[in-house]
């Protein structure tokens, strides 16, 4: 039989002077179960705290109930009290008569009878609460990166650094991501590659860090403090063990006109290949859908295949046979920062929401290039070595025309949103350019610069003042070739005339997606991602690099279009939360969470297409012999945050939230009326 | 009726399935058959008189039926579409079933008295059925009968009570549940109630009253027809099943128009297509909600 | 296969020639044209440029028309017409409001459930057919084909060919044999229905479209529109002209079918137009007698 | 026939006593909002008693159903805005749970007017007020809903 | 008479919603629909003015311009606006409303052209060329400018001699009434 006390708080005069607190303390001591009710001038004193510590010490109580104001505002101290006390904090509970009861009301009469109501409510509540405990769980201190751009670089390191080790996963045969191939970096135009290398060398000789490049997340299983990572390792063809990084086999190897991913198809690569000169691991890997022996050996010929990098190679690191091959990591955390990629222009889209643009040649004009092209071109380490050259004849363009907003703030074409860092890098393209082609015009099609952040307004000036960029501003309705040049056919809206340019070459400052197949990867790892596949953070404000998902974090452009400062930020942020996680053996939880009954589950898992933080997997119950009987639901206590949306769901009830169950509420409903 | 049994025949025969569920004549009418043997398979039909939903039979419930061995089933497209829902909430692996669709032009409503389809004849549900020909089978049998004729009685009763007031609405439910016993035939023919323990029957706390009268009755059939959202097949068995006449696939089919209109969802016989209850577009109807 | 037919005011006065040449190829590509009786004018754009409900509701008597006739589609040569029906369909379509509206303006059932086809789609369509029955190629005729506006504008409407690199009607004369060039006018606008109030301006587009085509290489511009044609054919004369170069014959895309079908010129109605459409058939009619056995026998 | 007619028909006598309505709410937003309406002492009629869950997403529409048989007159279920659910998505299947049980009363002839649903954020207390006043008029108007409580009671010629 | 508190339903660009149900702050003033409209050259107002002048409620500056009577409904803005504003569409229903706010304004050839044929349509249920030709002429069009283009037109059988009218002519009618704009409509 419970035990119940009550206690009635005035409140000074808050709730006393429209509630009768008397009256409430005596109709509660009417109720079957409650062995001690009283009311007391300011319960959240410490006299008033010192009295529920006594009255459960001396009364044995099996619950307390506290009438006063909002759980919102006392219940940690009144649950901190009943500790004293020596119960359960969560055998306690209040009855909030101040908030919603005296401060609204002012009929005395009504006023009481209803916090007597609500009072009762609680109480028979209360007597159905259990005692909880907090949820500990293993935390394992290791971490997993995905993506090896800069961002996955910076929380790799840092998180190294903090003494954990790191466990970074990139998709291409090298680290370094998109910023490997810009040239120079807005707003201080340093060279990209001058300040990224480094830190990819110490990637790759730091202790802590253990590096898959060429690699793939296959599957995760687990939870925050115990991820399962499965890592597929794709098949390089080559003996890493063996390989020393001479490049004699991409000399050697026949087939070298295939169009260089690094160099954005401007330049051209061996089917053997390290995809630039300071890869991180300076490792060739062997493209089998262009590799002569792989095509053959695909043909099914007969005839001696190429092996010509094979004759070359000294330390005899070539492996055709060399297959797929996967391993599995154990990590407590895990940072998702897969980067971006372009919009593609071209007739054919991925998405159906994206069509292309047609008035701009679907991307058929040679001389019509995007911003990674033009970054290519600028590059030292670039095709043409850093030389302003067009890709149709190799002749220097003397005006070029840069047009902003391609695909971004277009829901017609495009996608709505702004793809942040064009501005800036428009810029600082037309400024290359300029240094590069004194003589050179460039003409920037604009509807807004967007320039917000340390020096990058400045930036955008010194582009227009120092360096004789024409802006303009307007959408470019059309343009097409007419023998040498292409006509860009635009409209100034300040001045309000037609413009028409005859450029030589054009860039497209295309709108920053994230990478295809992330959405893939955000179903393994059950993190929720918006409609263009940018993984969602867990609040936009307070949360910025959590995402859903506890124990999973995100970083840099595949959370929203990023420049290299927010997304090392970023970065430097979601490695500060993981060190956070992995500093505790364990980590703790609220133990109000979802229970399975598995006797009474019937496996239709209803609860687990509701849950959306994967907390439901699925358990085997088998009789001795080991055979099957059933599948039920199983509640990850890691990883609930307590909704209740699956008990509701649950047509059998056969899921309780702990703190809220059936029992509980089935009483207060019942007690709501005192029929 | 011949391809039907050579197939159930061969099925048994090359061990592709242990037992053949389907319907065979038995003395007061049509009866569902558990055909083991290629002997038993022979006496397999299938003609207008086939009204049970034989899905039910694949309920991991029916111990009996599981005990058997891999069984094929014989089903009218509204069945499949129960299969469907069993195979999506993980009652049955699509693989350990073989489904024989059998095409359709509408059943009877009372299979004893009459033998042929016509629009005074014909099961309420039929009419304008869009599933004569099941969806997501293994083996598709017999000759496309003529569409059942008429409309549905179903839609112009439901479009009568609506068009009343809700008090002369509450009136008529109140008339129609009185009658029930809570006997939970409705339940136990269902290939959808496969709860081990169904909240009816939950005691501590007891949310649904168990006691026979109009009251525990609206919270039992109010909440019947909650759990089947999106789920029931509108096969209308519960109320065939049901001894006190109530007519229970009133409220399925309006449910089931609710769920198609609301949430542009329809029990489609394919397993792969998401429950309606249980995922959400953020963009639904919510007119109701101040 | 059988088609509803909706030839709107144009076809029966200064484009006839375009209803005619339709109808001439119509047999041979075993298109059988029903043409809607007692239809009425689409509105064109003076209702729409002065009245909305007007223009929508003057084009959907026309589709209710084709609905109680039983087709399922509805082919309106005239891209004006075209756009004015197409556009009509999609409004009503995409409004419950104004599709009630217009039910009760027109006072007949009107479910808008026919699909409204253009000359360009119809004849794309049927390229195959047109290539089989080709007796005479148009062997090295270089056709500049003009889309003008309504025939892919609005995007959303028309959506048979794609609105900034659109393709049916080169297929169309490549089936024909007919060498189509790559130009840019192909999409820009002649001054449609400014013909008569506002000269000036359709002199300017027009000859813009005509020496591009004729910069282009064109020997002749195929069209799909009555407007189209006579601003660029009637209204040929006034345009100024660079000396030296020829006035551009205009087509109407039916009429150069029409041609590879081995067709009497005249049946075609050729002789109708302003600027000579002679240079054409001197063009092709070598080609013609040497090609039209081959093709007997294929 | 009229509502007002129809409705007496399935409650009795109207506007009787005062109504009784219980509250289903959510801890994060209406709880907190109305939290905000008492510290803005707004005043509001009393015959509310609101019971806090964690999350629309744990509203059992069994509750409502047990409200009416525990003599409640009328019942209101009120969370977060849609996008605001302080979990991901409990509103989200709340709405589509109870789009479909509101579906089930009206067809059984529950009259909806007597259940309230509200999205109202931690920082609407004003709107609070107005739900719950809103909410005890049109229920008071409809009267006493004697007409489920005695449905355990033999049907009499009235009902 | 409209006031202009922006808000206020009686907004030019409330009008122009209530009438297409399309957005003119839609327009982000980008200027691309001016950079590949063909009539731009001849505007003194641009489309994205007349876009920009429709969210500022500017009436009088929009209606007392030739501009709006320019556009062709060429479609080229609206299949190239890159936040789906269907500027066409919407100068249509300017030119509907410029009207209905003073028919006077409209320049004289235009209107007088779009009257003269939907009085064809209205009379004969089509419309009967010759007959549009001549009475276009008559009600304000430039007299003789195309008298030279008329035989040319005959002698190749263009041109009808004699209206034929349908036989649902009475329907049209009552469409035409049916739309009639409603005084309760004015603005």
């Amino acid at each position: 039989m419970a035990r119940i006390g009550v206690f009635v708080c005035h409140c000074g005069e808050n709730i006393a002077r429209t509630v009768d607190t008397a009256r409430v303390a005596a109709a509660m001591r009417d109720l079957p179960g409650v062995v001690y009710a009283a009311d007391y001038n300011y319960m959240c004193s410490s006299p008033g705290q010192a009295m529920i510590r006594q009255v459960i010490a001396e009364q044995g109580l099996s619950g307390v109930v506290v009438a006063a104001c909002s759980p919102h505002m006392h219940e940690k101290t009144f649950r901190g009290a009943a500790a004293g006390g020596g119960i359960n904090p969560f055998l306690c509970e209040m009855a909030n008569i101040r908030e919603q009861c005296s401060w609204i009301h002012q009929d005395r009469e009504q006023a009481t009878g209803k916090a007597i109501d609500i009072t009762r409510m609680i109480v028979e509540k209360v007597k159905r609460n259990a005692p909880l405990s907090t949820i500990r769980i293993p935390v394992v201190r290791r971490a997993l990166v995905i993506g090896g751009g800069i961002a996955g670089i910076q929380a790799a390191l840092d998180i190294a650094d903090g003494g954990r080790e790191v466990v970074l996963v990139e998709k291409d045969p090298s680290i370094g991501g998109r910023m490997s191939q810009l040239s120079e970096t807005f707003p201080t135009l340093d060279c990209s590659q001058c300040i990224l290398t480094p830190r990819m060398v110490e990637v790759s000789q730091h202790p802590r860090i253990r590096l898959y490049a060429y690699s793939e997340v296959e599957s995760v299983e687990g939870c925050i403090g115990d991820f399962k990572v499965k890592i597929r390792r794709k098949a390089r063809a080559i003996d890493e063990s063996r390989c020393n990084g001479c490049g004699a086999c991409q000399e050697a190897c026949p087939n070298k006109r295939i169009a260089s991913e690094f160099n954005q198809g401007l330049g051209k690569r061996a089917a053997i290949y390290v995809p630039f000169p300071q890869a991180v691991p300076n490792l060739p890997v062997i493209d089998r859908e262009k590799c002569s022996y792989f095509r053959g050996k695909a043909r099914g010929s007969k005839k001696d295949l190429c092996g010509k990098c094979v004759a070359v190679c000294g330390p005899q690191a070539i492996r055709f046979d060399q297959e797929d091959s996967f391993v599995t990591e154990n990590v407590g955390a895990i940072v998702v920062a897969t980067g971006y990629r372009l919009y593609d222009i071209g007739k054919e889209q991925d998405d159906k929401r994206l069509k292309g643009y047609g008035e701009y040649g679907y991307g058929t004009i040679p001389d019509v290039i995007d911003g990674l092209q033009f970054e290519r071109l600028a590059s030292a380490s670039g095709p043409t070595s850093g030389a302003i050259r067009r890709p149709s004849d190799g002749k220097e363009p003397k005006t070029v025309v840069f047009l902003q907003c391609i695909g971004s703030r277009d829901p017609a074409k495009g996608i709505e949103y702004c793809s942040k860092i064009c501005c800036m890098y428009v810029a600082k393209h037309a400024m290359l350019y300029r240094h590069k082609v004194h003589d050179g015009q460039a003409v920037v099609f604009y509807m807004d610069i967007r320039a917000g952040g340390k020096g990058y307004d400045e930036f955008v000036r010194r582009a227009i003042e120092e360096d004789g960029a024409r802006y303009v501003r307007g959408r470019v309705s059309r343009m097409y070739r007419d023998g040498e040049i292409i006509k860009v056919l635009g409209y100034d809206t300040l001045n309000g005339s037609p413009v028409t340019i005859d450029a030589d070459l054009v860039v497209l400052a295309t709108a920053m997606r994230p990478q295809p197949g992330i959405e893939g990867l955000a179903q393994k790892l059950s993190v929720s991602y918006d409609k263009h596949g940018f993984i969602n953070e867990a609040h936009p404000k307070l949360r910025p690099v959590e995402t859903n998902t506890a124990g999973v974090y995100v970083a840099g452009a595949c959370q929203a279009p990023r420049d290299i400062p927010d997304s090392v930020a970023m970065a430097s942020a979601a490695a500060a939360k993981v060190l956070g996680l992995l500093s505790n053996e364990e980590l703790e939880r609220e133990p109000t969470i979802a229970v399975v009954n598995a006797d009474l589950c019937a496996g239709c898992f209803h609860c687990e297409r509701v849950c959306g933080y994967g907390a439901i997997s699925h358990r085997e119950i088998r009789d001795r012999s080991g055979s099957l009987i059933k599948v039920v639901a199983e509640v990850n206590p890691g990883v609930c945050w307590g909704c209740g949306t699956c008990q509701a769901a649950c047509p059998s009830k056969s899921i309780e939230l702990a703190g809220f169950t059936d029992d509980q509420i089935y009483a207060a409903i019942n007690a709501f009326a005192d029929l | 009726m011949q391809e039907l049994r050579e197939l159930a025949k061969k099925l048994l025969l090359e061990g592709t399935v242990k037992v053949v569920i389907g319907y065979a004549e038995g003395r007061r009418g049509v009866l569902p058959i558990f055909a083991v043997t290629p002997g038993e398979a022979g006496r397999l039909i299938f003609d207008p008189r086939c009204v049970q939903n034989l899905a039910t039979y694949l309920s991991p419930r029916r111990e009996q039926v599981v005990a058997l061995g891999r069984p094929a089933v014989v089903v009218k497209g509204c069945d499949a579409r129960a299969v469907a829902g069993m195979i999506r909430e993980s009652q049955r692996s699509r693989d350990d079933l073989v489904l024989i669709g059998v095409r359709c032009g509408g059943v009877l409503a009372d299979p004893v008295s009459a033998v042929e389809v016509s629009e005074a004849t014909v099961a309420a549900r039929c009419p304008g059925c869009d599933a004569r020909v099941p969806k997501h089978v293994d083996h598709l049998v017999g000759p496309l009968p003529p569409a059942p004729p008429g409309t549905s009685a179903l839609d112009a009763r439901i479009a009568e009570l609506e068009a009343l007031s809700p008090g002369e609405r509450f009136a008529f439910w109140r008339s129609e549940l009185e009658k029930c016993v809570r006997c939970n035939a409705c339940r136990e023919i269902c290939p959808m109630c496969f709860c081990v323990r169904c909240v009816a029957d939950k005691a501590q706390p007891q949310w649904i009253e168990s006691s026979p009268h109009a009251r525990g009755n609206f919270a039992w059939h109010m909440t019947r027809a909650l759990h089947q959202a999106g789920r029931c097949a509108v096969c209308g068995e519960c109320e065939r099943a049901c001894p006190a006449g109530i007519p229970l696939n009133l409220l399925n089919r309006k449910i089931a128009r609710v769920v198609a209109e609301r949430f542009g969802y329809s029990a489609s016989g394919d397993p792969e297509s998401p429950a309606p209850i249980g995922t959400y577009r953020p963009e639904d109807g919510e007119e109701f909600i101040l | 296969m059988k088609i509803g037919y909706y030839p709107g005011c144009s076809l029966h006065a200064t484009a006839r020639e375009f209803e005619q040449s339709f109808r001439a190829i119509a047999g041979p590509l075993g298109i059988e044209l029903a043409e809607l009786d007692d239809w009425s004018c689409c509105g064109a754009t003076s209702a729409h440029a002065t009245n909305h409900l007007l223009a929508v509701s003057l084009a959907a008597r026309n589709l209710a028309l084709a609905e109680a006739e039983g087709h399922s589609a509805l082919v309106a040569p005239c891209a004006a017409c075209y756009s004015r029906l197409a556009t009509a369909r999609h409004e009503i379509g995409g409004d419950a409001a104004l599709a009630k509206r217009v039910r009760e303006i027109l006072g007949r059932p009107f479910e808008n459930a026919v699909k409204v086809q253009s000359i360009a789609e119809v004849l794309r369509d049927a390229a195959k057919t047109i290539a089989e029955r080709t007796t005479r190629p148009l062997k090295g005729l270089k056709v500049a084909c003009y889309y003008g506006c309504l025939l892919v504008r609005p995007p959303a409407v028309t959506g048979f060919d794609d609105a900034e690199a659109p393709s049916s009607m080169e297929d169309v004369v490549r089936a024909v044999g007919g060498e189509p060039v790559e130009w840019r006018m192909k999409l820009d606008c002649c001054g449609g229905g400014f013909s008569l109030s506002r000269t000036v301006s359709v002199l300017r587009l027009g000859r813009a479209i005509v020496d591009d085509a004729r910069d282009a290489g064109a020997r002749v511009i195929a069209v799909a529109c009555p407007m189209c044609h006579s601003n660029l054919d009637f209204r040929q004369k006034a345009m100024a002209r660079s000396p030296g170069a020829e006035e551009l014959p205009i087509l109407f895309i039916t009429q150069v079918v029409g041609l590879g079908l081995g067709l009497d010129p005249a049946g075609l109605g050729l002789n109708r137009h302003f600027v000579d459409t002679a240079p054409v058939m001197r063009r092709i009619a070598p080609s013609a007698t040497a090609a039209a056995p081959a093709t007997e026998t294929g | 026939m009229s509502e007002a007619a129809s409705t007496s028909t399935e409650t009795g006598q109207a506007g009787a006593i005062e109504p009784r309505i219980v509250a289903f709410v959510c801890n994060w937003c209406t709880y907190t909002g109305a939290d905000l309406a008492g510290t803005s002492r707004i005043q509001m009629a009393p015959n509310v008693r609101v019971i806090r869950l964690p999350c629309t997403g744990r509203i059992d529409p069994v509750f409502i159903i047990k409200a009416f048989e525990r003599g409640a007159d009328g019942v209101i279920v009120s969370g977060c805005h849609p996008g605001d659910c302080h979990y991901l998505a409990g509103n989200y299947h709340a709405r589509r749970r109870f789009t479909v049980f509101r579906e089930i009363m009206s067809f059984l002839g529950i009259d909806q007017r007597r259940i309230t649903f509200s999205w109202v954020s931690a920082s609407e207390g004003r709107k609070w007020g107005d739900v719950v006043n809103e909410a005890v008029a049109r229920v008071r108007a409809l009267g006493p809903f004697v007409g489920y409580r005695s449905l355990v009671e033999k049907p009499n010629a009235g009902a | 008479m409209s006031s202009h508190h922006p808000g206020n339903r009686h907004t030019l660009a409330a009008e122009v919603r209530e009438a297409t149900g399309l957005n003119a702050a839609g327009c982000y003033q980008c200027g691309k629909c001016s950079a590949g409209c063909p009539m731009a050259g001849e505007m003194s107002l641009k489309p994205h003015d007349l876009m920009r002048l429709t969210q500022n409620d500017e009436r009088d500056r929009l209606f007392g311009d030739e501009s709006i009577w320019l556009c062709l409904t060429c479609e080229t803005c609206t299949a190239r606006c890159p936040n789906e504003c269907d500027s066409a569409r919407i100068i249509d229903a300017l030119r509907e409303l410029a009207l209905r706010h003073d028919p006077e304004r409209a320049p004289r050839k235009i209107r007088a052209f779009h009257q003269a044929f939907l009085d064809q349509i209205r009379s004969h249920g089509r419309v009967f060329e010759l007959g549009l030709i001549l009475q276009y002429k008559m009600t304000g069009g430039p007299l003789f400018q195309d008298a030279l283009a008329a035989p040319g037109m005959l002698a190749r059988g263009k041109l009808a001699l004699s209206p034929r009218r349908i036989k649902g002519i009475k329907e049209i009618r009552r469409i035409f009434e049916a739309c009639e704009p409603r005084p309760g409509e004015e603005t």
